[in-house]
């Protein structure tokens, strides 16, 4: 039987001891009306795991391997061999929750190094243990932040358009319900990002928080500085949505404004988690130590034993739903810790100079791709403000079926902005990573220069 | 040693670093971080030796007997891991069209809504949650859109029974609604009398979990079903148990509206020492308009494309950015078929087997279960209050010496009403003789309890390190190095 | 510096200690004119490993998927996913060799536990732990059949044309220099094995060592039990040369002919080792326990520590060249360690039943596949022996100008003969695994048929 | 435990095996096997959990500081294991035609025998032998075909120093020649006296270690090999410790005519608890005609193929089935192009510099050197004799002792004619702080010997097993289970 050691003998011995005939006597509980037909003939035939690793090897090879300059929000990094051949060792892998945590060590001491990388890299006091990904991320910094925001009576919050438009979705799937209404900031379609004279026109309202994304979903860069001090003058609190990678440069939101952002959160992914369809990824979020006890999902401190040994634990779970249920600052349980492991191995490998290095040389890529695209007739550059790593083109052709040829000649050229952002027109965001070489650039330039005279001539 | 005393400045590992100059020129200072980030600056084989000897210190499925109640910790099959993890899923990004480079994986994941959905006996499956909490939020989300979508806007109540796992009432919570408890009885159903009085029109829905968490299966469910539907009120399916019902009872024959699964538990994906797992709901033909998105969809020629807002525009929305915990999902897909129906139905079999036989002979050695009367069914709970008063070693001591032992701690002190608790679940990939060992133990134990409690109160001994100062630790925080 | 730790600070510090300035320094011993040249130029630039990764991806794509019928001492099987995951744990796949018992426990027990299956698989008393590959494990058994044999004053030994022609070149290559003549036994051409009374020829002869392989080389069973009698009945040890995976069925070594044979040998890769154009494989050598002092190779052994517990370590070392130098049994030192981990994790995975399911799906697809080839005109088993898995073709064209055709079609249909059997005509060695479906069969029945039905019209 | 007591008769692990009926009708009963062989009937789970407890009862370099002379354990990069198990490289024949379906895998052998070329100043490289020993053996094949061809047929000895690697004589003996060994002077260099009394006519050549196994490089290399060359004698270069000079002195340029290289040393591919290793050959001009086959050779068009004895019909001949360990040489590769010159002239100075540095600091700390006049090559050699004589502890007890401090002990009692020696090879991969917890280690160490010496004779303390009972294990053999 598929992984179910028991032998005929055996089940014989065990029923004698429980003193039933049959297996079947142990369901006596359950009223035969409830009980299920076979499941025989409504699934599919079990496989061994050679037949099963044929029909996956065929799945995978069919779904090919483009070229891919696709970003938003999702990142083709270089993943040293090291990170999964340490992340997936069967201690790691297969434990639980560190619950018990003598037992645990590993994770936890793991966990406590992640955590301070994660402040660190973010520029705040404290780290959390993972959330799911970057956009439930979000949406627990906004109800952390509307929790926390003593000063401010009301349940609104400023989030703006540059922010990835399905972040903005899920942020309303998972706030709504407690009251919270999502306020859209409006952008500057010349430049790309949130101006900050414009905030202005909120600075009556009362706003628990305002969401500022770094670089935004467009790669441009948004004017940290100056909204996060236009927030804190107004009461309301700076969550700063970062990617980690290029927080190696970037001035993290611990450092915006005089007094730096209060919560920082972000997607994971880039630090060492392959793409993979979408997850699992893992959320970060960071804080002020002083909101803390508002924060969701798990913590580990660094405590003694005994013997006056340092060690780690769970820590604050009075804010959990295991101790506090319905009082739990979350619902979250089972978070993404298995991904924060990778993270931290990658973390160490890259060391402060490598992850500059990655960040810079995914906006070298970038920006040399930009310069032989532009000089292709029809396509420009959508913004005039500073980006990162990430830049969105308008073409003068259909933008959706241009993608489409390319994706024809494996190429991915890009994010198609037609449907999340009509009013820009036949535009699409592009992004390089480090992975690109020069030959891969020109690669793109000329399919691209190719595809669109195909598509004008015919 | 922390990783970060094993940092020297300026240490570099340059196999890993592109070759680009870290300056990134051309972003303007207003931009650019002050100081350097606090990374550790190590060699690839200090990184290596760190984590692989820190990876020592846990304890795993793949090391030791986990019988810790209500996680269903089970063997996580290594082909699974190997499959889901070939180089075309790995390196697919979330946006890559599907028709043209889609259609492999949107394969698998159609095919595993489909096999929840026999398995669950429900209409439709969305597999987007990203672990049992997030499912039960969809679930409860979808609840609120129901009677929303109804007009029905009154209902603002949610029943839980006492003994429901954190995440129940907190999901309740973060749905906007009240939680309203719901006592259970002496024999671990839920009193029915109470439920009575409790719904009514302000009354949303109820979540129960059968098996409940008290290990014992709720014989009356059709009962509640009634009383909770006649007012009006809709039937949540905590998932976390199904292990112990696979292919014996459905939860929509039970009655249920919607549900999670936990594939992190019934379906053998990982633990990951925390996460990820995947908590995809299930639901009936009332909710299916409002299931999360995205849903894979199949078209009249037989490909696969994700349904979306456009197809699904009363879904309760998004909750990530993409698809969930993709992989995942395919490790849950690979179990499953290896699996087929017959290995399926085998598990609540076994699962059941092996903790009837470990409560029978714990209870023969002594111990006293919180619910004699009752079949355990997948998991059961063990009392050791008793232990606790005569020798003053309570449960939290006896988990700690199990360490000793070689054996991860039941769970402990949950559900809450058990005084001095053990829920305890074997999983049915444990064999006979594993099970037969931690009975030993758990009778040595109980003999040092009599003679030497402090050998107990002090444990564990053999671990890395001795019982931790869980009190110190929240006072005085201490969750980031400082250096 | 890849992969050395070292900081600039660090290196001062040293070098302080030392006394000396430079690095360079430290090489003062060496005379100046023997230093080499710089080798800057002279090899290929630094990758990191993103790039080597993706060359490395790029060649390994190069190679191609075919479907593969080819065996002829290397087989394509299932290998549960388990076997490798666990194998390269950097606990096994970084230690050294077990010099340090106390140190080594896991790699000490597994081998110990390896020893004891391949001892059972084989029928023997004994096993080493391991040796390179199944031919220069022959070689080897050949080396210690001649020293063990004190009734033969002769260094000849009886070598059937059966053995694999490679098989047979690596035992020249390595026995001559010690003296050892190697005296071919011929087979018969009409059933594809050496037929006992033909060895009538060598009794008066004086052989230290016959070799009998089981199935042989062209998959065709030898009379084991007649060869093994009519050795023992003239003073010659028998050296059974076998596939593990069909020692589940087929009767091992130490069951044959009345006393069994004497030292069992060959080719470990079928369990768990992926074929990887080759190696790294293992041989394994198992013998009677009178023989154990004149194995070559590791042995390890179950004692007692101070406290009287079992445990694990390297004995019998006087054998071996660190303890016996010139006197020792081999001059083998590193052999194939971590496939014998792996082997031990596959034979566990499959169990007896397991084994003996692998071993009659092998068998049973290539009796259908036959059955559907034989159909086709032109194709015609050559032999009429009994056959194991694995089985000689003639055609009624080209055999290697076949094979190529077929192999542009992604079908390596097998292993042409004509070179090393060119009084077999166009044959060609075809073997199925249980790794192939029916649809495969079908594809390779299919090919065959109309590829020679093209090259006869062309 | 061992796997075979966890086992019980038809448990069975369907998972893995085919459907086929296991019984393989149509093979007539003379020839099937009687008796079911002895394979441990367990479950998936049993088997991960069982080799998972295992592994973690070895020291290997993942996990501890490993300073073992003459082995050169030093970091096996994690990159090089992931690339040489690509699916294409793990899957192919070694039948495939090289033309169609090899020439990935090809030119990666290709461009590794050029790259060896230069680091070793050799003219023409092999890479099929499937360790050092091998690799020697092939080196005295081809010196003895040398002799051969030109009709020199009195050459039966080889001249071996006695601070030779085991291998050396061993091999020479399995070659058909006799040994004779040469003395080493006060200072670790060949006795030249000795040397020019022991050359002549007989003489077919000399096997050598520069830098010797005694830690220190042979200076007059060169009056060494025109004695020899002078003789009619060739120079074979035992390649194990090419770590020290790579960049600095090749072989080739040193006079040698033929030599192995140790991949699994110098280029860093795993020991894996004792192998598979690669140890390719490498010939100057006049050995040519007799490498081993198979050889890479490329076409004109720039197509690679198989060299073989068509190709070199003077070949030594085949040393195993196929290529060698192919995914060794693959992953020895990889090393090789991520380190390119620079990267590799590096490791013999950053070798050589932890060497003397942990040379200086252990010399420093009183411990007495075996050649305290020369300097450190990548490894040195400390006699512990003293300590032996004052305390009672040997080196043995040290080794033991240093595994409790988290240590893997130095190679011991090699070579042979340093008493209570310890050899010790830190390797460029290790880092300062680790060199300096080593030198502390071994100051307590000593400090324990002084004051109670039972406690370096009965270590061990701290590992699976206490001290084991070798002689033992020798006279009652136990190598195989019984049940
Ligand atoms: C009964 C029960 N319900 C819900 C959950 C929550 O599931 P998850 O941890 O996947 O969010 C758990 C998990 O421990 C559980 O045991
Ligand atoms: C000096 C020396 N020569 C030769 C060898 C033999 O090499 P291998 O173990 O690869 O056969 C070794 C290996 O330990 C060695 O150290």
């Amino acid at each position: 039987m598929p992984f179910v050691p028991h032998t005929e003998e055996e089940i014989r011995e065990m029923l004698e001891v429980i003193g039933v005939q049959r297996i079947e006597a142990l369901f006596s509980e359950i009223p035969p009306e409830l009980r299920a037909p076979s499941m025989e003939g409504m699934l599919p035939k079990a496989l061994n795991e050679m037949e099963i690793g044929r029909l996956m090897r065929e799945r995978a090879a069919q779904d090919g391997q483009p070229l891919c300059f696709v970003g938003a929000g999702a990142y083709e990094h270089h993943v040293p061999a090291a990170v999964w051949e340490i992340a997936t060792r069967g201690e790691f892998y297969t434990a639980y929750t560190p619950y018990q945590a003598e037992a645990s060590q590993g994770t936890l001491q793991l966990l406590y190094e992640y955590q301070t990388m994660m402040a660190s890299l973010t520029g705040m006091e404290i780290s959390n243990a993972s959330l799911y990904d970057g956009a439930s991320a979000l949406a627990e910094a906004v109800l952390m932040a509307v929790r926390a925001n003593r000063r401010s009576k009301s349940k609104r919050v400023l989030i703006p358009a540059t922010v990835h438009p399905v972040y903005r979705k899920v942020v309303r799937t998972i706030v709504t319900h407690q009251g919270i209404e999502v306020v859209e900031v409006p952008y500057c379609t010349a430049c790309g990002n949130v101006v900050p004279d414009s905030l202005a026109q909120y600075s009556e309202g009362d706003y628990a928080a305002l969401v500022v994304p770094q670089p935004n979903f467009f790669g441009v860069l948004e004017e940290v500085d100056r909204l996060t001090d236009w927030a804190h003058t107004n009461g309301t609190l700076v969550i700063g949505l970062i990617n980690p990678i290029t927080a190696a440069i970037l001035a993290p939101p611990g450092e915006w404004g005089e007094t730096g952002a209060d919560i920082a959160c972000g997607e994971g992914q880039p630090l060492g988690i392959p793409l993979s369809s979408g997850g699992p990824y893992f959320g970060f979020l960071c804080c002020r130590e002083s909101l803390v006890r508002q924060m969701p999902g798990r913590i580990v401190g660094r405590t003694v034993d005994l013997d006056g040994k340092a060690g780690f634990t769970l820590t604050l779970q009075a804010r959990e739903q295991h101790i506090r249920r319905s009082k739990a600052t979350s619902n979250i349980c089972t978070n993404q810790g298995l991904m924060t492991t990778a993270a931290t191995l990658y973390l160490s490998l890259l060391g402060p100079e490598g992850l500059e290095r990655v960040a810079s040389a995914c906006h070298d890529n970038t920006r040399r791709l930009l310069e032989k695209v532009v000089a292709i007739e029809g396509v420009e550059p959508l913004f005039d403000g500073e980006f990162f790593h990430e830049v969105v083109l308008r073409v003068d052709l259909p933008v959706n079926r241009l993608l489409e040829r390319l994706a024809g000649h494996q190429l991915l050229a890009g994010h198609s902005l037609a449907e999340d952002y009509p009013e820009l027109g036949d535009a699409f965001l592009l992004c390089c990573t480090e992975t690109k070489t020069e030959a891969d650039l020109e690669r793109f330039a000329t399919l691209l220069r190719e595809t669109m005279s195909e598509m004008r001539s015919s | 040693m922390l990783i970060f005393e094993r940092s020297r400045k300026n240490r570099r590992n340059p196999v890993q670093a592109p070759h680009a100059e870290p300056a990134a020129p051309g972003i303007p200072q207003r931009f650019r971080r002050r100081s350097r980030p606090l990374l550790p600056e190590v060699s690839e084989l200090q990184v290596v030796r760190h984590y692989t000897r820190l990876s020592q210190q846990n304890y795993a499925i793949d090391t030791h007997f986990y019988p810790l109640g209500s996680c269903t910790m089970k063997y996580n099959p290594r082909g699974c891991n190997a499959l889901a993890s070939l180089p075309g899923f790995l390196s697919r990004h979330p946006l890559a069209p599907e028709e043209s480079h889609g259609q492999g994986v949107l394969a698998c994941l159609f095919e595993l809504q489909e096999m929840l959905k026999v398995v669950t006996g429900m209409q439709g499956v969305s597999l987007t949650p990203m672990a049992g909490a997030q499912g039960e939020f969809a679930g409860m989300a979808m609840i609120r859109a129901y009677h929303d979508s109804r007009g029905d806007r009154e209902r603002d109540e949610v029943l839980v029974p006492d003994a429901a796992h954190g995440t129940n009432p907190a999901t309740a919570i973060m749905c906007g609604y009240k939680v309203r408890e719901i006592p259970t009885d002496a024999d671990g159903d839920v009193d029915i009398e109470a439920l009575r009085q409790a719904v009514g029109p302000r009354t949303a829905g109820i979540m129960l979990t059968n098996p409940s968490t008290l290990g014992v299966f709720e014989r009356r469910i059709h009962l509640i079903a009634e009383i909770v539907h006649e007012a009006g009120g809709l039937l949540y399916y905590d998932g976390a148990n199904l292990n112990a019902i696979l292919g014996k009872v459905r939860p929509g024959d039970m009655g249920f509206d919607v549900m999670h699964l936990n594939l992190h538990k019934t379906f053998a994906t990982p633990h990951g020492g925390g996460g990820p797992g995947a908590g995809p709901v299930g639901v009936g033909e009332r909710l299916l308009p409002f299931l999360p998105i995205p849903v894979v969809g199949r078209h009249e020629d037989g490909k696969y494309r994700w349904l979306t807002e456009k197809d699904l525009p009363r879904s309760i929305g998004r909750l990530s950015a993409h698809m969930g915990n993709t992989g995942i999902l395919l490790r849950a897909y690979v179990y499953m078929r290896m699996l087929g129906a017959e290995g399926m139905e085998r598990i609540a079999e076994f699962a059941t087997l092996n903790a009837n036989y470990l409560m029978k002979r714990l209870s023969e050695s002594g111990f006293e279960m919180a619910y004699p009367r009752r079949r355990a069914s997948h998991e059961f709970i063990l009392t050791l209050k008793r232990e606790a008063k005569e020798t003053g070693a309570n449960a939290m001591d006896f988990a700690k010496r199990l360490l000793d032992y070689g054996y991860h701690a039941p769970t402990t002190y949950f559900p809450l009403l058990v005084p001095e608790c053990f829920l305890i679940e074997p999983t049915e990939t444990e064999d006979k003789a594993t099970l037969d060992g931690f009975v030993e133990a758990m009778r040595c134990i109980r003999r040092e309890a009599e003679n030497e409690p402090e050998k107990l109160q002090r444990a564990p001994h053999t671990l890395p390190v001795k019982r931790l100062d869980d009190v110190r630790a929240a006072r005085k925080l201490d969750a980031v190095w400082k250096g």
